[in-house]
């Protein structure tokens, strides 16, 4: 290591930014796990455009990769970058304005010619202007260094230049004194059927590591220490990836054969990619002919007596409506993973939100109750998988995942769960007849109940003697025959409804986090702004402000404590990526007057906004 | 791409382990002695009297037991309509499901359950209006169904409205005018959609459907049957041409593998070839009448053929268009399964997890 | 007339029953023309099995029509029968439990064979075995004496025992003193190509009403006297053809051409049918493949300047679910009309229910909010097709019409509107520019706003120089243009919001039925249960017990009276046939406990068990 | 049933009123001379660089002034895929609209208004996979739109899944061990939907995409124009061999109406039809070449030359495979709206809402 001066900081938030095409997603996915392996906590945010390739040098094009990492446990990937990386003027121009004063910009000077930033409305290079002058910016020619430092190998330029983001990469590795071996190994691994491509790319990644060593451009490198974790062993993470895991786990504890139906759509598609991998574990996957036959063919399959899933995004929801509410009659088990993404209609296909809470609960004819649960976290999409799997097959009932864009593709640390103490959640199927016919023949019922759980005894064909149909008309309760008898669907609609309440009864009661034990204001919140609310409640506190911070793993049934725990607090404040969702869910089961924050702009909320919200809120309780 | 199944793709024959299994062959069977009557439910049969649905029903409950299947592994999936009630009818597995979507979630059912024989029940409504996407989808993939598309050219549930199948200009409830859309050619729809095996039979004859039925059992993929089928409240008498006894001889065009195409009294008629590759009448002893192969591997002649009925019905075929072998979805995708297990070994759950760069906290 | 005693009654209650075959339909909708003629105030409820023809004398197979008629306004079809008409065993044992004791029963003996009777579960004929004493029982062979009275006709026996529905109808004709002409126009109209036919059934027709005159089985007939009805003209006329008629007055109104996308659907086909026959008003009926492509070729009509709308039930809404989510990015027109039927999935085709409002408030991804109007009875649903039509077109946005199977079959005498009062709908489309680009070029821009309704600017194609592209992307306000800005998507999807929201300053206030003026109970409704409501309360005051109704035609917005309503009443009762759908609506927005009082079985709501629940709510508002 | 609208039915051929219009005959046109300029929307192209929806646009943006229809009568509908971005760059009409639905929204706007040329832009899995069932109805009831199908055998936006038109054994993210769905044909689909227009361009070939869209363009009723596209991100090169100067006159067949089909060099090789109805390759000078007839009333040969590319591409036809009139949905809705006030005059709403038995009150 140089003579260079080390600083230590406890935490660093970098965004790496450029063209679709430079690789960003790459390198920020390179620069994780070397931060992950050197044992800091950390937050990804990718950010990426709908478009695949927007021509090079434009907005629309700009993709971008956002890290936080820190010597002790964080909850976000941070409000606003430390360091912009900036590999030409429009990825410059995209991202400037969210940078604090003092940050500090490395641009890739290469790519400041005249036209490419006239192209983005730059008169003049803003490296030379003196308009960024509230920064710290450093000038590197990334592209010509790198093409210097690969003049040796047997590459076009064009070729060459394509390894600049990794002497991008090795240079903040040094910066931020980076373990190397990982990326190493991972850039033998990627271009193995091409050893010269991967020497070059080892060649243009240790250029950029000796250039931040040997450059006057860089004075100080920045020491940020491994964070205190729990012992065991961690992987980083991310949502979709997580998603996919908790649905193989839950193939595993229940025992049934996973079967996905599923239809490509942003930003769920990479969990029908993942699963179409593990066929070792027994996972179909069927890539539909659209999201209605994705789920119909789940739905046959749960007939079968498999485990039938479909993932997919709200318009896809959407036209999965009324297939989701023949399951509700029929009463199998389904799971859909709806991976939220700003909406309505299209709407932001790669940005995140969670305005489909609604649609879940609501988004079928007549009254069809069913389950959901939301994920917290990129890691918890593996637990709340296993959840939604646990109450689909005990409850013979379709339950709904809720994820997002963000928890998607963001990632963290994950401590690894040890298999062998995996729940249990073996199925029974119905094997002997369970009815008495007036005759005192033996029959089977399909829908004779469980009366813990009114779930109704579920026989796969292949069974003998248990041969039965079911269907989408009103069944008559018990022996399933159709019934157009007033009272009977009276009751079978009343049945269906206390069947999914009665879950409350089975899951556990919402938990307060209020260290201080005194707080006036309890935040509530579901799904990915977990992490956000968590980081601002903590800044709260530091101010010595006293809030309570409770977070809904289950939004259909609500806890059974949720509103002896709302009735606690003088004020409910409920943070949502939508116009208040939860909230009217909450108002009119509990009758509180829960304030909203809703914002909808596509992105995690940051946790500077949501502190000074709660603050505020804090203060108008304490007022007379 | 994996080269075995790239050929099967290019000579649309089976090739690999699967490519001689017959329809069912997975399915366990039984020794017991079968009878119409244990496949009748107890369920009050619903259908108007009259109804050509009654005459299918027969049919289907009187041909079950010659597949000597265990009852317990077949399985009737059916959409919306008149004709979706049929499952209710069979005391077997059965679901009488959505509008439209029987083909697709027999698609799961079949694809994760390969010891089933699932048979799809459908109308023409529900399998060639709303239903359409499902059905050319699932005889694209040939994944082993045998769908039953009743073909009364109405809508009977909804109390007679115009079909996809309805001729132009037909007066209904929706249409005091008459129909505007050319209708589909169910048959001409189904080869175009990559079929491996598609044929037409008629409700009031047991005999024809019965030899229909175990041809399109026997073979293993989509078969697609098309029974003409009369709604005798809403389009009565829609195929009485091809029943009664004075016309029917002169209606209907027999189609049987390897036998020239006649048809009239004495097969005093034949069909044969134009210039265009459009088929034509002529006389049944003209020596360019044409001899029929189901199993031809190029669809052309099963395609012509589709195209010979007149509005009129007269010269109207009935009997296998087309019958050949390529590999079905589901076979396909159990040989991936246990390829992966082969090479792989039976998935690890501990090592899937740990997978990718991890790292140990003491 | 013959010298029988007549019998003054203010009125009465009958129901036909018989098998689907038995023309049962016909025979009731002939006695309500009769009935209307007569100037009765009426109400009536067919009631069918989802089956068309199931087999003759089975239970499944029997089809029914109640009429409810007086000297009086009336609100119902009527709680339970003072009359039932049944033509086999089937019929009877269907219906006989609904009887009050000592109501009338007039059964077609010729049909109670012992076969016919076993087959339904009667062991003897329960017309002999005394089991109906509590009954007012008169066995009438109408199927041989409509033989015997056809005798000297040509025709089949078959053909002869057709017309027994018309023997029937004849001798209650008789019993009520109906006046019959228009049954005998009806009769040659219906056959006027059949004119032995036609001359059977009137022979049939005429047998009854001179049996009736003659027999000494019947001593007793009853006159009903005209109920006082404001002046005007009359006509009876269901939901559904209502609905239709709405619809052409709305495009005469707006002046748009109507374009209706529809695929048929129990309830809601008769208005395709209905509107396919009126093409002579520039309507277009397009029967679609499928929901989808009925709704979005509705968007495509509206797109091109005509009044898209689309007809469907609550599966078909479902499936529409996503298009609309569309027509709200868009902002264009669309009306959606939704007859609500029996579910959830398939359910229970052929009968009513109210359980897809919050389908339709929150059934799609995405903060997608749309305007909801519902109609309260019969002739009320032309108004509210007329108003679903201003909103819609006014403020460029999908509004849902909720009628449903009660409402769409269902019948009463209708005031004709002066069509020359109907309001002004006159769309103003955009004709020119209307933003100014820096360069100073005239540009149009889809996405500007009126000020006042938020609603953007409609070009339609064929306009010189207003060319310019829609679709499901979020749109950059103003200029329409792709924008994934996240600001501007909050702001866009606040203001769809607010657009729709702005909706309860354009709305009549809700107002108040409370008689005494000191109600402490206010019963809150919505859509079809207004007549049974309002019937309750009528009750209930008739008590002497105070009561206030109010009747919500806007579900979304509500009106902006409403919370200052629902604060001046102590307790506030909502009756709906779901589990609560519109008091989670108004428990969310005004934090009002409101009471619900549910009911999910496919029929109307009586008077009297509304005003038992109405009268317990007085009550236990008085009790300290 | 109408008996004219039955005859139209029967001979597949125009009958009535509207027999002999085409495309656009009721679209106002211009005098003005128009440029490709003007048909260039004010937005940035957002596709990935090499992308073939370049060359398709250039193509059509060129095409349009020959037409010479007012601008603002041109209309646009697209899906959702890298394709369906096509309107945003084009300053006419235009929606970018939801997955699959084009073809519907088309319907609904084409039936209402004649006076509009509309387009739909849809790509190989938004018109045959979620699409599927549209477009099948949209070719049956031939409604008057032009529909450009860009094939790239791929999920180009969604970031490279198979698609309906994939080979089998594709790997792709969705199938690491290859597709198992024999893929779809979409000119044999659309023949066996009833379609009158049914043609193949390749985005690369601007002279023959252009011939091709004036064909497509004077056709009344739905076109179907399926264009090969280069996805150099997903699936580069899928088409390679029908443009490679090399390769390509060996591997496609040009389609030209009345002339003999050759294909290779100097017309070195041809096509013959085989006893079973297919066809197979033969020397350029044998007599029992077959000639070309887009105007065929019966599809076969359409069909049959649907079904001459093999796998590697070979034999790949181009050009239009079916061009024949038959009645438009929208010409026929047209004539019934028409009739029925010829009939009864135009719609009398007082008289409408007193039918039927009125009584009043004094
Ligand atoms: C989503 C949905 N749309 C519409 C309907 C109404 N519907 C039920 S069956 C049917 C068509 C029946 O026709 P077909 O499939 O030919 O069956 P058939 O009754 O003639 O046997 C329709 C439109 C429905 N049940 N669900
Ligand atoms: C309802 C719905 N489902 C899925 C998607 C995701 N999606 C967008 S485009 C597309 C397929 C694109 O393929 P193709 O139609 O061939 O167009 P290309 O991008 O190849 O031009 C999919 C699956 C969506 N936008 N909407
Ligand atoms: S309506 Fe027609 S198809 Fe339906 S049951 Fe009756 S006769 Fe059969
Ligand atoms: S992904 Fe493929 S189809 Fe899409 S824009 Fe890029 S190159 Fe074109
Ligand atoms: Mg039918
Ligand atoms: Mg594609």
């Amino acid at each position: 290591m140089s003579g260079k001066q080390v600083q230590q900081v406890d935490r660093v938030i970098i965004r790496f930014a450029g063209d679709s095409g430079d690789g960003m997603q790459l390198t920020g996915d390179r620069f994780t796990s070397e931060t992950a392996a050197f044992g800091n906590d950390l937050s990804t945010l990718p950010n990426f455009p709908a478009e695949i390739r927007a021509p090079a040098g434009t907005l629309p094009g700009v993709s971008s990769f956002q890290l936080h990492f820190a010597d002790h446990d964080i909850m976000t990937p941070g409000d606003a970058p430390n360091v912009l990386v900036a590999m030409n003027p429009a990825a410059l121009k995209a991202n400037v304005a969210e940078l604090p004063a003092g940050a500090d910009i490395i641009a890739n000077s290469d790519e400041f010619g005249a036209r490419a930033c006239q192209r983005v409305g730059y008169s003049a290079s803003p490296l030379e202007d003196g308009s960024l002058s509230n920064y710290k910016v450093t000038a590197v020619p990334l592209t010509s260094m790198t093409v210097e430092a690969l003049k040796d190998f047997d590459l076009s330029k064009k070729e060459a230049e394509r390894a600049k983001n990794m002497f991008a990469l090795g240079l903040l590795s040094w910066m931020y004194h980076r373990p190397t071996e990982s990326t190493l190994e991972f850039l033998e691994r990627k271009f193995a059927k091409a050893p010269e491509i991967a020497k070059a790319n080892i060649a243009a990644f240790q250029a950029g590591y000796n250039f931040g060593e040997t450059t006057e451009a860089f004075s100080v490198s920045y020491e940020v220490k491994p964070a205190a974790m729990r012992p065991g062993t961690y992987r980083n993470i991310s949502g979709n990836l997580a998603l996919a895991y908790g649905l193989i786990a839950a193939s595993k504890a229940t025992g049934l054969p996973l079967f996905l139906g599923s239809y490509p759509i942003t930003p769920a598609s990479d969990i029908l990619h993942e699963l179409s991998k593990h066929k070792a574990f027994g996972v179909r996957t069927f890539q539909a002919e659209d999201e209605i036959a994705g789920v119909t063919a789940a739905l046959g399959a749960s007939f079968g007596g498999a485990l039938g899933v479909t993932t997919t995004s709200g318009p896809g929801v959407a036209l999965k409506s009324e297939a989701i509410g023949l399951g509700v009659m029929l009463e199998l088990p389904l799971v859909i993973c709806d991976i939220q993404r700003g909406g309505p209609s299209t709407g932001l296909p790669t940005k995140t939100e969670q305005a489909d809470l609604l649609q879940a609960m609501f988004g079928r004819n007549g009254e069809a109750p069913v389950a959901i649960v939301a994920a917290q976290s990129p890691s918890d999409c593996f637990a709340a998988a296993l959840e939604a799997a646990r109450l689909a097959t005990k409850y013979r009932t379709p339950v709904f995942v809720l994820s997002d864009g963000y928890l998607a593709n963001g990632s963290e640390p994950w401590l690894l769960p040890d298999v062998t103490t995996l729940p249990d959640l073996h199925v029974d199927f119905a094997t002997a007849p369970n009815h008495e016919a007036a005759d005192g023949a033996a029959q089977f019922w399909p829908y004779v109940r469980d009366e813990k759980t009114l779930a109704r005894a579920w026989a796969v064909p292949g069974t003998p003697g248990l041969e039965h149909r079911v269907g989408g008309l009103e069944k008559a309760n018990g022996s399933g025959n159709i019934s157009y008898d007033p009272n009977n669907h009276d009751l079978m609609v009343r049945l269906r409804h206390a069947k999914i309440e009665g879950i409350a009864n089975d899951i556990p009661p919402l938990e307060i986090d209020d260290p201080s034990g005194d707080a006036a204001v309890l935040v509530l919140g579901w799904g990915s702004t977990y992490g956000p609310i968590g980081a601002a409640c903590r800044r709260v506190r530091a101010q010595g402000l006293p809030v309570a911070q409770a977070h809904l793993r289950h939004l259909n049934p609500f806890p059974a404590n949720t509103g002896e725990v709302l009735a606690r607090y003088s004020k409910v404040l409920i943070p949502e990526m939508n116009l208040g969702q939860l909230a009217l869910l909450i108002r009119a089961k509990y009758l509180v007057d829960a304030i909203r924050y809703d914002k909808v702009a596509g992105m995690p909320f940051k946790a500077a906004e949501l502190a000074a919200v709660i603050a505020e809120t804090i203060e108008s309780v304490k007022k007379p | 791409m994996s080269t075995d199944l790239q050929n099967i793709a290019s000579n649309g024959h089976a090739g690999g382990a699967n490519g001689h299994r017959h329809g069912f062959d997975l399915v366990p069977t039984t020794d017991a002695k079968q009878s119409a009557k244990e496949f009748k439910s107890d369920q009050e049969v619903r259908w108007c009297p009259g109804c050509g649905d009654y005459a299918i029903l027969a049919a289907f409950q009187g041909f079950l037991p010659e597949l000597g299947l265990r009852r317990e592994n077949v399985v009737v999936i059916s959409g919306i309509g008149c004709s979706s009630r049929f499952p209710y009818y069979l005391d077997t597995y059965g679901m009488h499901s959505i509008h439209g979507r029987a083909p697709a979630i027999a698609t799961g059912l079949a694809a994760s359950r390969p010891d089933l024989a699932v048979f799809v029940i459908t109308g023409d409504g529900d399998a060639l209006s709303i239903g359409g996407n499902h059905l050319i989808h699932a005889l694209r993939r040939n994944i082993n169904l045998t769908i039953l598309l009743f073909n009364n050219r109405i809508y009977g549930l909804t109390k007679g409205q115009y079909s996809p199948t309805s001729e132009v200009g037909k007066i209904t409830k929706s249409t005091p005018m008459g129909s505007l859309d050319y209708p589909f050619n169910p048959i001409s729809l189904a080869l175009g959609a990559e079929a491996t095996f598609v044929a037409r039979t008629i409700d009031s004859d047991r005999k024809h459907l019965t030899a229909v039925l175990r041809a399109a059992t026997e073979h293993r993929g989509t078969s697609l049957v098309e029974i003409y089928q009369n709604c005798n409240i809403f389009n009565d008498n829609a195929f009485e041409v091809l029943k009664a006894p004075e016309t029917r001889d002169d209606y209907l065009v027999r189609l049987e593998h390897g036998e020239r195409i006649t048809f009239g009294k004495d097969a005093t008629r034949g069909i044969r070839r134009n210039p265009d590759g459009s088929l034509e009448p002529c006389a049944g002893d003209d020596p360019s009448v044409l001899v029929h192969d189901t199993h031809a591997a190029d669809p052309t002649l099963a395609f012509a053929l589709s195209r010979l009925a007149r509005p009129d019905l007269s010269m109207t075929p009935i009997g296998i268009f087309r019958d050949v072998q390529r590999s079905t979805y589901d076979d396909l995708m159990a040989d991936q399964l246990s390829t992966a297990v082969a090479k792989q070994g039976e998935g690890d759950l501990a090592a899937l997890l740990s997978s990718g760069d991890t790292w140990t906290i003491a």
